[in-house]
């Protein structure tokens, strides 16, 4: 099919199913008056029954935690698939040393430049663990967090060099984080086992309203996640900056 | 005007075909898509929004206090993973089919028939 | 608060894979040799275990699981469920078996980078087991999703550009899928606030003819029938499944393609069967569509010359047939659904690791090119006959009794003319697969047909396993494929199907007494299997004899099969992702069109 | 139905189409991530705060960041074949 063909095919294919859609529109319940007995339920049971005041992290790491077990382990296989792609390629002896960006000019940093990112790494930083911590109080938690340290990394390329990001960033260590993420997931799940309870079920002490140290296994999901998360987009951001380089296969170290 | 949310919804999702059908560039391409990602999420948060609620965080009010659904915001955070995890399989598809066949029209990237 | 010892056992068939799968990648660099080929071997036979003795004991109703042991909150339900019906717990068993199969055959194949091949696939696992386990409307979307990205990953690990551009394809088609499931999602909750399938089947028992509940099935169904590959949606497939290394394509063909459809008829069954529209489209649209979609596949498999394209055209078909038994209710039906599932993907298993071996030993997978090239890897010739024989009808195994009991399902309901569509996918196929078994084990004919004209690539595999260790797999599917039936499979399958639909799902969450299973039914046209095995072997012939036959009657026959109907086939199988993007809006526009006739009659 | 709504449903929209007629790709990822923030934006309204943080974090930076480096690999690139 030739563009002109697709355009007039997918209009067609719009305009018959337009009745549908429309009728569909008209009786979806009004917005802003849904019934939602299940937030609703959770919303009320959920302070009690876990000591945490963010709701959305009790759904995310206790009530549907398997839910979060599938996610995290997607993000593991994506970054893995990712790795085979453009690693598969360099070689796995490469991945440990900054490429070389072949015969580019270096473009030298301004004073300003450096600073400021001096100035926000720590910042971006400490923001991200932060909100990483707070998962059960207030918004955010390990994947907001972790995509949050993720990319504060990169202000040490920008600021200061990409050496220098590669030498701080290992990509082996980064592979074993990650790993060692999922792993702790799972083990969340079987752990509680081994005391007789269910899968994934919180064991552990609630601890206070309020408290950092509240909602017992939420914790150390959270922690997992934040694990994985960081770690995976790092690796991603890193395999894709690799890839911005002309590898040069050995010829000077 | 409760129509609005869905009228978007369809909207994105309508441009975000016609990105995909009419692109000439992969990278292109995986943008559209995540146009249409983001109907996905609207059309959610959406349906869990409720007038005169406040956020599902408890932290400095009382927990009586009515609150949006906390559920669908916990399904969005799980779709936001899978449209980023997606996206960067996709481009390094991308990139790696750019080494092997020269471009990354999707008109010419048609498998076993060069 | 301690469980009984069984229930134990209902979250192992997916935490076990990820618990492997993660101590692989944490591990796997270290590791000598061997070591994760052993782990996953053994791993996907654990879970394999663990699923028969969860069909062993849910023989007298469901298992009913809470994650996170969050016991409904009077009508809402708090957390995720499973629940483990021995229907389910039977193909979850199946599908870990020909994980196990896949390894074995996968021996040592897979040891450039670390284990990542073996992690992949152990998550790969998981979540199929998740998805066929699960009791909740997002679970499944999870698992599903996890499914997709492993399977996008898996199906470029060669890292040539035709896989690079199948992946590609795959990707985009399958992610749009997944949008529209997720769209499907949104909508069943803003009517029921509700993700539980037995509680939204409640909710929805109240909005019998919503439109807005039809819309919620059309968007989820055309995303699982994406996936599952059927007609007008099922392009990607055969771009995708003929690039993917041979022990993903057995995956692929044999698990992934069939869950999904089977996730549709579980999503129907258990969610959406109170709403009669949606009745009403399951017993037009969905079995036209698998109508088409058996006899259309079949006739695209003929004409491909890439051996494994050609199997990946008719698993389209056989998915066809898949779809036709579950559009037929009732539990013979669905028994006749559970005996192909499993029976295709043994065959369909063992034929792409024949694939496989011609492309280790021979150096090459395109069918004119192999011509009598396979001569000294001939076990797997008689193999590769054998399931040819099979797919195309043999009145032998599981699979026939499949196709048996769909058509006694078709035949009850005195629709016997969906038997021509069995019939003609089944021919079809088979006869594909005998051909290709004639050309290259037997160096039968010369002279090539409309297969000629198939797209085609330049492939091999390392050719660094003994012929006997991926014969060992080969061997094995097949035995079980035709071994079942003197176990007495029909009547287990059919009384796990009886089991499967006589639970009520909106009066109660709680399980049920065992059914009173149903007998077998006898076959209204014993004739069936013979007239199609020989229409098979007919196809075959007819194709590898164009040398003996008559001028006129050969050049009349290419005249017909060269005419517009047949070259549109191969024409629409272009390759260009937009065009497969623009025929998803044509299935999607075909639903709104069927839904809005369905409500109207409602 | 406030006002306030209507305007982030309309600016989405609006940012989203530019997303897919930007058709030069280094443009297109500046859209992708003008488009995140206006997504961020409206769930903010939405109250829900988590998924905000989310989308600024990955939609706005994370993701346009990926869709550059791709770019400028593409550019570096030469083929082979």
């Amino acid at each position: 099919m030739t563009r002109k063909v697709r355009l007039l095919v997918a209009a067609l294919c719009a305009l018959v199913s337009a009745p549908a859609i429309a009728v569909v529109i008209m009786h979806i319940p009004a917005f802003g008056r849904h019934p939602l007995p299940y937030g609703d339920a959770i919303n009320h049971l959920a302070g009690a029954q876990r000591h945490v005041t963010n709701m959305v992290s009790a759904v995310n790491f206790d009530y549907r935690a398997f839910d979060t077990l599938g996610e995290e382990l997607m993000l593991v296989a994506a970054v893995t698939g990712t790795l085979v792609l453009l690693r598969g390629r360099r070689g796995e002896s490469l991945s440990d040393r900054a490429a070389q960006a072949g015969n580019r000019p270096v473009c030298e940093r301004s004073e300003a430049v450096t600073l400021a990112c001096r100035f926000f790494l720590p910042l971006i930083t400490t923001f991200g663990i932060y909100v990483i911590l707070h998962a059960q109080l207030t918004p955010g938690g390990g994947f907001q967090g972790g995509a949050i340290v993720a990319s504060g990394t990169l202000l040490i390329y920008l600021g200061e060099s990409y050496r220098l990001w590669r030498r701080l960033v290992r990509s082996r260590v980064l592979d074993m984080l990650e790993a060692a993420g999922a792993l702790v997931l799972v083990l969340c799940g079987l752990g509680p086992m081994a005391r007789g309870g269910a899968f994934l079920q919180n064991v552990l002490p609630l601890g206070q309203t309020g408290a950092l140290l509240s909602g017992g296994l939420i914790l150390v999901e959270n922690a997992a996640v934040a694990l994985a998360v960081t770690a995976g987009f790092i690796l991603l951001l890193l395999e894709f900056l690799e890839e911005t380089r002309a590898t040069c296969e050995g010829k000077d170290p | 005007m409760s129509f609005v949310p869905w009228a978007t919804v369809a909207w994105l999702f309508a441009v975000g075909i016609y990105g995909v059908i009419t692109s000439r560039h992969y990278v292109h391409l995986i943008g559209c898509l995540t146009v249409i990602q983001s109907a996905t999420y609207i059309t959610l948060l959406s349906v869990g929004y409720r007038f005169g609620s406040v956020a599902p965080i408890f932290h400095s009010r009382p927990p009586s206090t009515p609150a949006v659904d906390p559920v669908l915001q916990a399904l969005v955070l799980t779709d936001i993973v899978v449209g980023a995890t997606v996206t960067a399989l996709l481009l390094a598809l991308t990139l790696q089919v750019h080494k092997k066949r020269g471009t990354v029209n999707p008109e010419r990237l048609r498998p076993m028939r060069q | 608060m301690i469980a009984p010892a069984t229930d134990v056992l209902a979250p192992l068939p997916v935490a076990v894979p990820l618990l492997v799968g993660a101590l692989l990648l944490l591990v796997g660099k270290v590791l000598p040799g061997r070591v994760p080929d052993a782990l996953a071997i053994v791993a996907a036979l654990a879970v394999v275990a663990i699923d028969a003795r969860l069909a062993a004991h849910t023989t007298r109703g469901p298992l009913v699981y809470w994650m996170g042991h969050w016991q409904p909150h009077g009508e809402v339900t708090l957390g995720i469920g499973l629940v483990i019906d021995e229907a389910e717990a039977i193909l979850a068993a199946f599908m870990a078996l020909l994980f196990a199969a896949s390894f074995i055959f996968a021996w040592g194949y897979f040891e450039d980078i670390r284990a990542f091949f073996h992690v992949l696939m152990l998550i790969f696992l998981a979540a199929m087991q998740g998805f066929c386990l699960t009791h909740d409307l997002f679970n499944l979307f999870v698992w599903f999703e996890v499914m997709s990205v492993t399977a996008f990953a898996l199906t470029a690990y060669r890292l040539e550009a035709d896989p690079l551009e199948g992946a590609l394809n795959f990707t985009v088609t399958n992610t749009i899928g997944s949008f529209l499931i997720l769209g499907g999602i949104a909508l069943a909750y803003s009517l029921a606030g509700l993700l539980d399938f037995g509680a939204l089947a409640r909710s929805l028992a109240q909005h019998a003819d919503d439109p807005v509940a039809v819309g919620a099935f059309c968007m989820i169904a055309a995303g699982l029938l994406i996936k599952g590959a059927a007609i007008p949606f099922h392009f990607w497939l055969a771009d995708a499944h003929a690039v993917a290394p041979s022990p993903v394509s057995v995956i692929f063909s044999g698990a992934m393609v069939p869950l999904a459809l089977f996730g549709l008829g579980k999503v129907y069954w258990d969610v959406f069967e109170t709403v009669p529209p949606v009745q009403l489209l399951m017993r037009t649209l969905i079995l036209g569509l698998g109508v088409t979609t058996a006899i259309v596949g079949g006739v695209a498999c003929l004409r491909q010359r890439h051996l494994k394209r050609l199997l990946a055209f008719s698993t389209i078909s056989h998915g066809g047939i898949l779809l036709i038994g579950l559009a037929l209710p009732g539990p013979v039906s669905l028994a006749g659904v559970l005996a192909y599932f499993i029976g295709h993907g043994l065959v369909k298993g063992a034929l792409f690791m024949v694939a496989g071996i011609l492309l280790a030993t021979a150096g090459g997978i395109d069918e004119l090119w192999l011509r009598g090239r396979g001569r000294a890897s001939w076990p797997a010739g008689v193999a590769m006959a054998v399931a040819g024989l099979l797919l195309g009808g043999a009145p032998l195994g599981l699979m026939d009794s499949g196709s048996r009991l769909i058509g006694a399902a078709a035949a009850m309901r005195g629709e016997d003319w969906i038997l021509i569509a069995v019939v003609l996918g089944t021919a079809c196929t088979g006869g594909a697969v005998l051909r290709g078994a004639g050309r290259i084990f037997l160096g039968l004919g010369e002279i090539a047909g409309e297969e000629a004209r198939g797209p085609s690539e330049v492939e091999s595999e390392k050719p660094d396993r003994p012929l006997w260790l991926m014969m060992l797999p080969v061997t094995v599917l097949l035995l079980i494929a035709i071994g079942a039936g003197l176990f007495h499979a029909d009547e287990t399958i059919l009384g796990a199907a009886a089991r499967f639909l006589a639970w009520d799902r909106i009066a109660s969450i709680e399980p049920v007494g065992p059914a009173t299973a149903a007998a077998v039914p006898a076959s209204s046209h014993p004739f069936v299997p013979w007239l199609t095995l020989g229409l098979a072997i007919f196809i075959a012939a007819h194709e590898l004899g164009h040398a003996w036959l008559p001028r006129s009657w050969s050049r009349a026959s290419r005249r017909v099969l060269s005419g517009p109907v047949f070259t549109a086939i191969d024409r629409t199988h272009d390759g260009a992702v937009g065009d497969y993007v623009v025929w998803i809006l044509i299935g999607l526009a075909l639903f709104s069109v069927s839904s809005a006739a369905a409500l109207h009659a409602g | 139905m406030t006002a306030l709504l209507v305007l982030m449903f309309v600016l989405v929209a609006g940012t989203g189409a530019g997303v897919v007629l930007a058709r030069e790709p280094r443009r297109q990822a500046l859209a992708i991530a003008v488009n995140g923030v206006a997504l961020s934006l409206l769930f903010v309204v939405l109250r829900a705060p988590d998924v905000a943080y989310s989308e600024i974090a990955v939609g706005a930076a994370l993701v346009p960041l990926m869709f550059l480096a791709v770019l400028v690999s593409l550019k570096t690139d030469r083929p082979k074949q």
